[in-house]
């Protein structure tokens, strides 16, 4: 499986609410129910340890109980074509998706090493009940 | 401080879950429990572990702390308290390349060597290293690169080699 | 007018609930309100038949019975820099719209050719009544 | 601070309605809650005045009485590695953010020469109380 983001659930921006907690890297689902799920992930390179990535990926994945492999819910994959110097590439993903008590929500990325971490407004998760 | 109709004297704000004017927290806080009137304090809490405030507030929370971005060889210049943001800069021997016109993002670029030139200007956080347009003694010029004479044996290289280490030859000098 | 997606609207993770259906190529908009729509279309290429497009559109429209012009909603359009060989890239594009009752939500895209229908987490569409 | 857009807020698909009000280029927060806050801004260039831009920004802000300084909730950063001639380029953004009464958002971009502003289904911004 592709690495998972971990996330700052509490400070800055970040909060949860209404039962709907943040644990070992996931969004934990409280009651049934359709959930608008979103998170955008600001990649960017060059990084000297990973030789030049053609493509960055960011994946919402559902883990639950009644099913042993996660299920992929959004994906955003981009080529790039930028040349050697710096660059940054926002993926943005978001819809609405049938979720059970128990679920898990994650995200998942190409290569961590690409993820922008430095500012909590460029790189974001969240879901909010229908 | 105008606040729709509400006015509040300096150094107070309004609250609207209070209804009245309370005092701004100081700077490295936030607005825990507003004032019950405008005569007693507001309850402010310290600004938690990676967070900040700047300015006299009543926010309900502090803003989170940037982060310097290490695989991208920035460095911190100063780093994060309770009154202010982290400033991030480029490990030493790089310089910044500023992706936009504030400078917010920017990469760390590593400094040329100027080998075999003399330096004109040294690398710096702001720019690159300015070098010498021409080689320094003993290196020739090759394309854009100088090259040192001792590497080349005379009757192989080429004419600016010659030229250049040909004449040191005579004096016996070279690196 | 550009061509318009079909999709899936029953199996996998597609689903439609609380009248809000899907018929010929579009969501049927079951009561008059304001709704969240929103859409992602990843397309890919080179595809042979089409020499390297240099761009990619999608746009979310409306087609209402008073007016028998389709209204378009939203629009994502971008460049593309890539080079020849493979390319992917993601257009997600939501907002809030006002609608009445019986209007269609369809999606058009530049070139039906270069959509990536492959799997269902990489292009959605869908909307909820605010 | 970044350049500040101007919006249309009554004309075409624009409106505002429960209270939520659009005045002096900002959103006006009616009451405290958590608002889904978006926005997507279509970049295009060249444009003869600026030279050619190596990135795009678009900055969701919230200015507020309880804070003398902005603050970034929401961005989305790109590099434009597209060659000399016609580029363009949409940024989406959107989250969920907790928003207190007379709290004003406003939408900043890194050069307002290079925002397309001609049609309003390619640029736009929005919020709505969850």
């Amino acid at each position: 499986h592709l690495p998972i983001l971990q996330w700052e659930d509490k400070r800055g921006l970040a909060f949860t609410k209404n039962n709907l907690s943040y644990s070992s890297n996931a969004l934990v689902i409280p009651i049934s129910g359709d959930y608008y799920v979103y998170a955008q992930v600001t990649f960017r390179g060059p990084v000297e340890s990973s030789q030049k990535p053609n493509s960055v990926t960011e994946i919402i994945t559902k883990v639950t109980d009644s099913y042993p492999e996660p299920t992929q819910l959004l994906t955003g994959t981009k080529t790039l074509s930028e040349n050697g110097n710096g660059w940054f590439q926002p993926i943005y993903l978001g819809a609405v998706v049938s979720l059970e008590v128990g679920d898990k929500l994650m995200v998942n990325v190409s290569d961590i090493k690409l993820v922008d971490y430095t500012k909590e407004h460029k790189t974001f998760f969240g879901a909010f009940l229908l | 401080q105008r606040r729709g109709s509400r006015l509040c004297p300096a150094g107070m704000n309004w609250i609207d879950t209070a209804q009245q004017c309370c005092p701004q927290c100081p700077a490295g806080t936030f607005l825990s429990e507003p004032c019950t009137s405008p005569e007693n304090g507001s309850v402010c809490l310290a600004c938690p572990a990676g967070t900040f405030r700047t300015q006299p507030n009543t926010l309900r929370e502090c803003q989170a702390c940037y982060e310097c971005d290490r695989q991208a060889f920035q460095s911190e210049l100063s780093n994060c308290s309770a009154t202010s943001n982290v400033v991030c800069g480029c490990e030493p021997g790089r310089f910044r390349v500023c992706l936009d016109e504030q400078c917010s993002e920017f990469s760390c670029r590593k400094c040329q060597p100027c080998t075999g030139r003399l330096i004109h200007r040294p690398c710096s956080e702001a720019q690159d290293t300015l070098c010498d347009s021409s080689c320094k003694p003993d290196f020739y010029r090759e394309g854009d690169e100088c090259r040192p004479c001792h590497t080349s044996t005379l009757d192989t290289c080429g004419k600016e080699c010659q030229q250049v280490c040909g004449s040191n030859n005579n004096q016996g000098s070279g690196l």
